[in-house]
Protein backbone atom coordinates (compact mmCIF):
# COMPACT_ATOMS: atom_id res chain seq x y z
CA UNK A 1 0.00 0.00 0.00
CA UNK A 2 1.52 3.69 -1.12
CA UNK A 3 0.29 6.81 0.28
CA UNK A 4 -0.58 9.46 -2.79
CA UNK A 5 -1.53 12.93 -2.85
CA UNK A 6 -4.11 13.37 -5.28
CA UNK A 7 -5.47 17.28 -6.75
CA UNK A 8 -8.72 17.81 -8.11
CA UNK A 9 -9.68 20.81 -10.33
CA UNK A 10 -13.08 22.13 -11.59
CA UNK A 11 -16.10 19.87 -12.34
CA UNK A 12 -13.68 17.16 -10.59
CA UNK A 13 -13.44 18.85 -7.47
CA UNK A 14 -17.12 19.35 -7.49
CA UNK A 15 -17.97 15.89 -7.79
CA UNK A 16 -15.04 15.16 -5.09
CA UNK A 17 -16.18 17.79 -3.23
CA UNK A 18 -12.74 18.54 -2.02
CA UNK A 19 -9.36 20.00 -4.06
CA UNK A 20 -7.16 17.55 -2.65
CA UNK A 21 -6.89 14.58 -0.51
CA UNK A 22 -4.38 11.98 0.95
CA UNK A 23 -5.50 8.46 -0.52
CA UNK A 24 -3.74 5.17 0.02
CA UNK A 25 -3.86 2.60 -2.98
CA UNK A 26 -2.39 -0.51 -4.57
CA UNK A 27 -2.76 0.59 -7.87
CA UNK A 28 0.15 0.23 -9.50
CA UNK A 29 -0.51 2.53 -12.35
CA UNK A 30 -1.62 6.42 -13.20
CA UNK A 31 -4.67 4.81 -14.86
CA UNK A 32 -5.71 2.36 -12.16
CA UNK A 33 -5.32 5.07 -9.74
CA UNK A 34 -7.88 7.07 -11.32
CA UNK A 35 -10.13 4.26 -11.85
CA UNK A 36 -10.36 3.66 -8.11
CA UNK A 37 -10.82 7.22 -7.53
CA UNK A 38 -13.71 7.63 -10.37
CA UNK A 39 -15.57 4.92 -8.74
CA UNK A 40 -15.00 6.71 -5.29
CA UNK A 41 -16.60 9.80 -6.26
CA UNK A 42 -18.61 9.35 -9.33
CA UNK A 43 -16.65 11.17 -11.96
CA UNK A 44 -18.30 11.42 -15.29
CA UNK A 45 -15.39 12.19 -17.43
CA UNK A 46 -13.85 9.11 -18.81
CA UNK A 47 -9.87 8.85 -18.90
CA UNK A 48 -9.52 9.05 -22.52
CA UNK A 49 -10.89 13.19 -21.29
CA UNK A 50 -8.24 13.80 -19.14
CA UNK A 51 -4.43 14.06 -18.96
CA UNK A 52 -2.65 13.69 -15.70
CA UNK A 53 0.61 15.69 -13.78
CA UNK A 54 2.89 14.03 -11.61
CA UNK A 55 4.38 16.80 -8.86
CA UNK A 56 3.88 19.67 -11.18
CA UNK A 57 4.90 17.65 -14.50
CA UNK A 58 2.79 16.22 -17.28
CA UNK A 59 2.92 12.45 -17.34
CA UNK A 60 1.83 9.04 -18.64
CA UNK A 61 -1.41 7.24 -17.82
CA UNK A 62 1.06 4.18 -17.66
CA UNK A 63 3.21 5.55 -15.62
CA UNK A 64 4.37 3.30 -12.17
CA UNK A 65 2.73 5.04 -9.23
CA UNK A 66 5.44 6.54 -6.63
CA UNK A 67 4.54 6.76 -3.05
CA UNK A 68 4.40 9.92 -1.71
CA UNK A 69 4.17 11.69 -4.73
CA UNK A 70 1.50 14.33 -5.85
CA UNK A 71 -0.78 13.38 -8.69
CA UNK A 72 -3.19 15.99 -11.04
CA UNK A 73 -6.23 14.84 -12.79
CA UNK A 74 -6.60 17.41 -15.50
CA UNK A 75 -10.29 17.68 -17.20
CA UNK A 76 -10.29 19.40 -20.40
CA UNK A 77 -8.86 22.86 -20.40
CA UNK A 78 -10.75 25.81 -21.13
CA UNK A 79 -8.52 28.89 -20.77
CA UNK A 80 -8.29 32.15 -23.14
CA UNK B 1 7.99 44.17 -12.48
CA UNK B 2 7.66 40.34 -13.46
CA UNK B 3 9.86 39.00 -15.56
CA UNK B 4 8.33 36.07 -16.60
CA UNK B 5 6.65 35.74 -20.09
CA UNK B 6 3.96 33.96 -19.10
CA UNK B 7 2.01 34.04 -15.54
CA UNK B 8 -1.69 33.72 -13.88
CA UNK B 9 -2.89 37.45 -12.73
CA UNK B 10 -5.68 36.92 -9.71
CA UNK B 11 -6.44 41.00 -10.25
CA UNK B 12 -7.06 43.14 -13.17
CA UNK B 13 -4.23 43.18 -15.38
CA UNK B 14 -2.47 47.14 -16.22
CA UNK B 15 -1.55 46.95 -20.02
CA UNK B 16 0.99 49.71 -20.04
CA UNK B 17 4.00 48.35 -18.44
CA UNK B 18 3.44 45.09 -20.63
CA UNK B 19 3.26 47.11 -23.94
CA UNK B 20 6.23 48.50 -22.16
CA UNK B 21 8.09 45.53 -21.67
CA UNK B 22 7.63 44.29 -25.33
CA UNK B 23 8.99 46.83 -27.00
CA UNK B 24 12.18 47.52 -29.05
CA UNK B 25 13.46 49.92 -31.51
CA UNK B 26 14.14 46.93 -33.88
CA UNK B 27 10.39 46.32 -33.63
CA UNK B 28 8.22 47.26 -36.44
CA UNK B 29 4.72 44.80 -35.85
CA UNK B 30 3.15 44.58 -32.73
CA UNK B 31 0.43 42.27 -32.51
CA UNK B 32 -1.39 41.68 -29.43
CA UNK B 33 -4.56 39.38 -29.07
CA UNK B 34 -7.14 39.87 -25.85
CA UNK B 35 -9.80 37.17 -24.76
CA UNK B 36 -12.86 39.38 -23.32
CA UNK B 37 -15.60 37.93 -21.34
CA UNK B 38 -18.75 37.56 -23.62
CA UNK B 39 -22.37 38.41 -22.34
CA UNK B 40 -22.80 35.05 -24.37
CA UNK B 41 -21.93 31.07 -24.72
CA UNK B 42 -23.17 28.70 -27.47
CA UNK B 43 -26.52 31.00 -27.32
CA UNK B 44 -26.83 31.14 -23.41
CA UNK B 45 -26.74 34.59 -22.03
CA UNK B 46 -23.90 34.51 -19.37
CA UNK B 47 -23.54 36.36 -16.45
CA UNK B 48 -20.12 36.62 -14.99
CA UNK B 49 -17.63 34.01 -14.85
CA UNK B 50 -14.41 32.70 -12.79
CA UNK B 51 -11.36 30.79 -13.62
CA UNK B 52 -9.77 28.36 -11.66
CA UNK B 53 -6.05 27.12 -12.56
CA UNK B 54 -3.60 24.59 -11.42
CA UNK B 55 -1.33 27.35 -11.35
CA UNK B 56 2.37 25.92 -11.04
CA UNK B 57 1.71 23.49 -13.84
CA UNK B 58 -0.09 26.10 -15.81
CA UNK B 59 2.91 28.78 -15.73
CA UNK B 60 5.24 26.08 -16.72
CA UNK B 61 3.15 24.98 -19.75
CA UNK B 62 2.70 28.54 -20.56
CA UNK B 63 5.93 29.80 -20.48
CA UNK B 64 6.63 26.52 -22.69
CA UNK B 65 4.18 27.94 -25.18
CA UNK B 66 5.79 31.35 -25.14
CA UNK B 67 8.82 29.57 -25.53
CA UNK B 68 7.82 27.56 -28.68
CA UNK B 69 6.62 30.58 -30.56
CA UNK B 70 9.78 32.19 -30.06
CA UNK B 71 11.74 29.53 -31.53
CA UNK B 72 9.70 29.28 -34.25
CA UNK B 73 9.01 32.67 -35.42
CA UNK B 74 11.59 35.86 -35.54
CA UNK B 75 10.33 38.08 -32.80
CA UNK B 76 11.93 40.92 -30.96
CA UNK B 77 9.56 39.86 -27.39
CA UNK B 78 6.14 37.64 -26.58
CA UNK B 79 4.10 37.85 -23.33
CA UNK B 80 0.82 36.72 -22.45
CA UNK B 81 -0.70 37.15 -18.87
CA UNK B 82 -4.26 34.75 -17.90
CA UNK B 83 -6.68 36.14 -15.34
CA UNK B 84 -7.71 34.27 -12.88
CA UNK B 85 -10.77 34.68 -10.03
CA UNK B 86 -14.21 36.29 -10.82
CA UNK B 87 -14.52 37.75 -13.82
CA UNK B 88 -17.31 40.21 -15.10
CA UNK B 89 -18.39 40.65 -18.65
CA UNK B 90 -16.24 42.72 -20.77
CA UNK B 91 -13.13 42.06 -18.40
CA UNK B 92 -9.99 40.94 -20.10
CA UNK B 93 -9.43 37.25 -19.44
CA UNK B 94 -6.07 36.81 -21.68
CA UNK B 95 -3.68 39.06 -22.98
CA UNK B 96 -1.19 38.21 -25.69
CA UNK B 97 1.42 40.69 -27.01
CA UNK B 98 4.04 39.87 -29.29
CA UNK B 99 6.53 42.33 -31.04
CA UNK B 100 8.78 41.52 -34.22
CA UNK B 101 10.56 43.32 -36.98
CA UNK B 102 7.95 42.13 -39.40
CA UNK B 103 4.08 41.32 -39.07
CA UNK B 104 4.54 38.12 -40.80
CA UNK B 105 5.99 36.90 -37.40
CA UNK B 106 3.93 38.85 -35.46
CA UNK B 107 0.70 37.68 -36.20
CA UNK B 108 1.74 34.15 -36.31
CA UNK B 109 3.16 34.20 -33.26
CA UNK B 110 0.51 35.66 -31.66
CA UNK B 111 -2.15 33.21 -33.06
CA UNK B 112 0.14 30.28 -32.22
CA UNK B 113 0.53 31.48 -28.23
CA UNK B 114 -3.45 32.13 -28.00
CA UNK B 115 -4.39 28.61 -29.45
CA UNK B 116 -1.88 26.26 -27.59
CA UNK B 117 -2.82 28.21 -24.20
CA UNK B 118 -6.81 27.24 -24.93
CA UNK B 119 -5.48 23.77 -25.95
CA UNK B 120 -2.88 22.95 -23.45
CA UNK B 121 -2.71 25.44 -20.57
CA UNK B 122 -4.93 23.61 -16.91
CA UNK B 123 -7.03 27.15 -16.47
CA UNK B 124 -10.85 26.22 -16.40
CA UNK B 125 -13.84 28.15 -17.05
CA UNK B 126 -16.91 28.23 -14.86
CA UNK B 127 -19.71 30.17 -16.40
CA UNK B 128 -22.99 31.48 -14.62
CA UNK B 129 -25.67 31.63 -16.86
CA UNK B 130 -28.81 34.35 -16.91
CA UNK B 131 -31.41 31.04 -16.36
CA UNK B 132 -29.89 30.47 -13.03
CA UNK B 133 -27.52 27.39 -13.72
CA UNK B 134 -23.56 27.48 -13.94
CA UNK B 135 -20.71 25.19 -14.83
CA UNK B 136 -17.50 23.77 -15.45
CA UNK B 137 -16.58 23.87 -19.26
CA UNK B 138 -14.63 20.72 -20.37
CA UNK B 139 -14.92 21.34 -24.23
CA UNK B 140 -14.97 17.98 -26.26
CA UNK B 141 -12.61 18.55 -28.48
CA UNK B 142 -9.24 21.13 -28.51
CA UNK B 143 -10.10 24.09 -30.30
CA UNK B 144 -13.94 23.42 -30.72
CA UNK B 145 -14.43 25.79 -28.35
CA UNK B 146 -13.06 29.27 -30.64
CA UNK B 147 -13.29 32.42 -28.43
CA UNK C 1 -14.95 61.59 -31.04
CA UNK C 2 -14.44 60.75 -34.76
CA UNK C 3 -16.84 57.92 -36.08
CA UNK C 4 -15.02 57.41 -38.96
CA UNK C 5 -13.33 53.75 -39.05
CA UNK C 6 -10.46 54.88 -41.01
CA UNK C 7 -8.90 58.18 -40.96
CA UNK C 8 -5.19 59.91 -41.11
CA UNK C 9 -3.78 61.49 -37.85
CA UNK C 10 -1.27 64.32 -37.96
CA UNK C 11 -0.27 64.12 -34.14
CA UNK C 12 -0.12 61.21 -31.94
CA UNK C 13 -3.18 58.87 -31.17
CA UNK C 14 -4.19 58.43 -27.84
CA UNK C 15 -5.39 54.74 -27.84
CA UNK C 16 -7.58 54.72 -25.13
CA UNK C 17 -10.52 56.34 -27.04
CA UNK C 18 -9.90 53.87 -29.61
CA UNK C 19 -10.28 50.68 -27.78
CA UNK C 20 -13.39 52.10 -26.41
CA UNK C 21 -14.91 51.74 -29.43
CA UNK C 22 -14.31 48.82 -30.32
CA UNK C 23 -15.86 47.42 -27.40
CA UNK C 24 -19.01 45.12 -27.06
CA UNK C 25 -20.91 42.87 -24.74
CA UNK C 26 -20.73 40.18 -27.74
CA UNK C 27 -17.32 40.43 -28.15
CA UNK C 28 -15.00 37.77 -26.91
CA UNK C 29 -12.01 38.90 -29.06
CA UNK C 30 -10.02 41.74 -29.60
CA UNK C 31 -7.11 41.34 -31.77
CA UNK C 32 -4.82 44.57 -32.76
CA UNK C 33 -1.76 44.82 -34.73
CA UNK C 34 0.75 48.46 -34.21
CA UNK C 35 3.50 49.61 -37.21
CA UNK C 36 5.75 51.05 -35.17
CA UNK C 37 8.77 53.18 -36.85
CA UNK C 38 11.69 50.68 -37.01
CA UNK C 39 15.12 52.17 -36.21
CA UNK C 40 16.19 49.76 -39.35
CA UNK C 41 15.15 49.14 -43.17
CA UNK C 42 16.12 46.86 -45.56
CA UNK C 43 19.72 46.31 -43.14
CA UNK C 44 20.20 50.16 -43.26
CA UNK C 45 20.15 52.45 -39.93
CA UNK C 46 16.78 54.64 -39.97
CA UNK C 47 16.73 58.00 -38.18
CA UNK C 48 13.30 59.02 -38.77
CA UNK C 49 10.61 59.23 -40.86
CA UNK C 50 7.63 61.09 -42.54
CA UNK C 51 4.36 59.80 -44.09
CA UNK C 52 3.00 62.16 -46.61
CA UNK C 53 -0.97 60.99 -48.08
CA UNK C 54 -3.37 61.81 -50.46
CA UNK C 55 -5.85 62.84 -47.74
CA UNK C 56 -9.07 62.70 -49.26
CA UNK C 57 -8.51 59.56 -51.32
CA UNK C 58 -6.45 57.74 -49.03
CA UNK C 59 -9.73 58.33 -46.11
CA UNK C 60 -12.15 56.91 -49.01
CA UNK C 61 -9.70 53.90 -49.77
CA UNK C 62 -9.27 53.02 -46.24
CA UNK C 63 -12.74 53.20 -45.13
CA UNK C 64 -13.35 50.64 -47.99
CA UNK C 65 -11.10 48.68 -46.56
CA UNK C 66 -12.47 48.29 -43.53
CA UNK C 67 -16.13 47.94 -44.27
CA UNK C 68 -14.46 44.74 -46.88
CA UNK C 69 -13.24 43.45 -43.68
CA UNK C 70 -16.69 44.44 -41.94
CA UNK C 71 -18.07 42.11 -45.02
CA UNK C 72 -15.88 39.53 -45.14
CA UNK C 73 -15.59 38.40 -41.45
CA UNK C 74 -18.24 38.09 -38.51
CA UNK C 75 -16.96 41.05 -36.77
CA UNK C 76 -18.51 43.65 -34.12
CA UNK C 77 -16.19 46.52 -34.71
CA UNK C 78 -13.14 47.54 -36.98
CA UNK C 79 -11.50 50.78 -36.55
CA UNK C 80 -7.91 52.00 -38.57
CA UNK C 81 -5.91 54.90 -38.08
CA UNK C 82 -2.86 55.57 -39.66
CA UNK C 83 -0.19 58.69 -38.56
CA UNK C 84 0.85 61.17 -41.13
CA UNK C 85 4.15 63.57 -40.87
CA UNK C 86 6.92 63.29 -38.90
CA UNK C 87 7.50 60.59 -36.54
CA UNK C 88 10.23 59.25 -34.54
CA UNK C 89 11.95 55.49 -33.72
CA UNK C 90 9.36 53.54 -31.72
CA UNK C 91 6.72 55.75 -33.06
CA UNK C 92 3.04 54.04 -33.91
CA UNK C 93 2.73 54.56 -37.29
CA UNK C 94 -0.57 52.69 -37.81
CA UNK C 95 -3.13 50.98 -35.39
CA UNK C 96 -5.55 48.45 -36.37
CA UNK C 97 -8.18 47.78 -33.63
CA UNK C 98 -11.32 44.50 -34.49
CA UNK C 99 -13.43 42.74 -32.14
CA UNK C 100 -15.42 39.68 -33.15
CA UNK C 101 -16.99 37.05 -30.80
CA UNK C 102 -14.67 34.75 -31.76
CA UNK C 103 -10.58 35.23 -32.38
CA UNK C 104 -10.75 33.60 -35.59
CA UNK C 105 -12.81 36.17 -37.30
CA UNK C 106 -10.84 39.27 -35.32
CA UNK C 107 -7.30 37.87 -36.16
CA UNK C 108 -8.28 37.63 -40.12
CA UNK C 109 -9.72 40.75 -40.02
CA UNK C 110 -6.86 42.44 -38.63
CA UNK C 111 -4.16 40.82 -40.79
CA UNK C 112 -7.17 41.63 -44.12
CA UNK C 113 -7.11 44.85 -43.19
CA UNK C 114 -3.37 45.90 -42.26
CA UNK C 115 -2.06 43.64 -45.32
CA UNK C 116 -4.63 46.10 -47.79
CA UNK C 117 -4.31 49.45 -46.43
CA UNK C 118 -0.56 48.90 -47.47
CA UNK C 119 -0.98 47.17 -50.40
CA UNK C 120 -3.87 50.19 -51.85
CA UNK C 121 -4.11 53.52 -49.64
CA UNK C 122 -2.15 56.56 -50.82
CA UNK C 123 0.30 56.75 -48.09
CA UNK C 124 4.04 57.09 -48.66
CA UNK C 125 6.84 56.59 -46.51
CA UNK C 126 10.15 59.16 -46.62
CA UNK C 127 12.97 57.61 -44.65
CA UNK C 128 15.80 59.62 -43.26
CA UNK C 129 19.24 57.06 -42.63
CA UNK C 130 22.29 57.46 -40.28
CA UNK C 131 24.47 57.61 -43.26
CA UNK C 132 22.91 61.24 -44.46
CA UNK C 133 20.95 60.11 -47.11
CA UNK C 134 16.70 59.93 -47.50
CA UNK C 135 14.34 58.91 -49.68
CA UNK C 136 10.96 57.82 -50.64
CA UNK C 137 9.74 54.23 -50.37
CA UNK C 138 8.16 53.21 -53.74
CA UNK C 139 7.93 49.24 -52.83
CA UNK C 140 8.81 47.26 -56.20
CA UNK C 141 5.71 45.12 -55.74
CA UNK C 142 2.74 44.98 -53.66
CA UNK C 143 3.63 43.50 -50.41
CA UNK C 144 7.63 43.55 -51.09
CA UNK C 145 7.86 45.75 -48.05
CA UNK C 146 6.43 43.32 -44.77
CA UNK C 147 6.38 45.38 -41.81
CA UNK D 1 -6.79 72.50 -75.28
CA UNK D 2 -8.04 71.93 -71.80
CA UNK D 3 -6.73 72.63 -68.53
CA UNK D 4 -6.33 70.40 -65.82
CA UNK D 5 -5.33 70.33 -62.20
CA UNK D 6 -2.22 67.61 -61.40
CA UNK D 7 -1.19 66.62 -58.23
CA UNK D 8 2.11 65.22 -57.68
CA UNK D 9 2.90 62.96 -54.35
CA UNK D 10 6.47 61.39 -52.93
CA UNK D 11 9.03 61.25 -55.32
CA UNK D 12 7.08 62.76 -58.27
CA UNK D 13 6.73 66.14 -56.10
CA UNK D 14 10.29 66.17 -55.69
CA UNK D 15 11.07 65.47 -59.19
CA UNK D 16 8.26 67.89 -60.38
CA UNK D 17 9.35 70.27 -57.34
CA UNK D 18 5.94 71.35 -56.79
CA UNK D 19 2.62 69.42 -55.13
CA UNK D 20 0.84 70.34 -57.89
CA UNK D 21 0.04 72.72 -60.94
CA UNK D 22 -2.49 73.79 -64.23
CA UNK D 23 -1.51 71.90 -67.31
CA UNK D 24 -2.58 72.69 -70.34
CA UNK D 25 -2.72 70.04 -73.19
CA UNK D 26 -3.99 68.05 -75.89
CA UNK D 27 -3.93 64.96 -74.33
CA UNK D 28 -7.03 62.36 -75.57
CA UNK D 29 -6.59 60.11 -72.10
CA UNK D 30 -4.29 59.97 -68.41
CA UNK D 31 -1.74 57.49 -70.07
CA UNK D 32 -0.74 60.71 -72.18
CA UNK D 33 -0.94 62.82 -69.92
CA UNK D 34 1.31 61.06 -67.73
CA UNK D 35 3.33 60.54 -70.78
CA UNK D 36 3.75 64.33 -71.32
CA UNK D 37 4.32 65.36 -67.65
CA UNK D 38 7.19 62.52 -67.31
CA UNK D 39 8.95 63.82 -70.54
CA UNK D 40 8.54 67.45 -69.07
CA UNK D 41 9.46 66.29 -64.94
CA UNK D 42 12.00 63.81 -66.07
CA UNK D 43 10.08 60.98 -63.80
CA UNK D 44 11.14 57.81 -63.40
CA UNK D 45 8.72 55.84 -62.82
CA UNK D 46 7.14 54.34 -65.68
CA UNK D 47 3.34 54.30 -66.08
CA UNK D 48 3.04 50.77 -65.39
CA UNK D 49 4.25 51.61 -61.49
CA UNK D 50 1.46 53.91 -61.04
CA UNK D 51 -2.21 54.40 -60.32
CA UNK D 52 -3.91 57.17 -61.60
CA UNK D 53 -6.93 59.19 -59.66
CA UNK D 54 -9.34 61.79 -61.29
CA UNK D 55 -11.58 64.01 -58.84
CA UNK D 56 -10.62 61.86 -55.68
CA UNK D 57 -11.38 58.41 -57.58
CA UNK D 58 -9.24 55.63 -58.77
CA UNK D 59 -9.33 56.08 -62.54
CA UNK D 60 -7.94 53.86 -65.66
CA UNK D 61 -5.68 55.02 -67.71
CA UNK D 62 -7.27 54.89 -70.79
CA UNK D 63 -10.28 57.23 -69.59
CA UNK D 64 -10.63 60.37 -71.24
CA UNK D 65 -9.34 63.68 -69.94
CA UNK D 66 -12.02 66.01 -69.04
CA UNK D 67 -11.42 69.57 -68.80
CA UNK D 68 -11.22 70.93 -65.50
CA UNK D 69 -10.52 68.29 -63.61
CA UNK D 70 -8.10 66.93 -59.99
CA UNK D 71 -5.71 64.30 -62.11
CA UNK D 72 -3.68 62.79 -59.09
CA UNK D 73 -0.38 60.27 -60.26
CA UNK D 74 -0.09 57.66 -57.31
CA UNK D 75 3.33 56.33 -57.03
CA UNK D 76 3.77 52.89 -55.32
CA UNK D 77 2.31 53.23 -51.80
CA UNK D 78 4.44 52.77 -48.84
CA UNK D 79 2.06 52.67 -45.42
CA UNK D 80 1.77 50.97 -42.70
Amino acid sequence: MSDVRVLYFASLRDAAGQGEETWTTNAADLRTLYAELRARHGFVLPVERLRVAVDGTFARWDDALQAGSEIAFIPPVSGG
Amino acid sequence: MDSREFWLADAPVDLAPLRRRVQHDRAGAFASFEGWVRDHNDGRPVLGLRYESYVALAEAEGAKVVAEARERFDLCAALCVHRIGDLAIGDMAVWVGVTAAHRGAAFDACRYIIDEIKDRVPIWKHERYADGDAGWLHPESPRGGDA
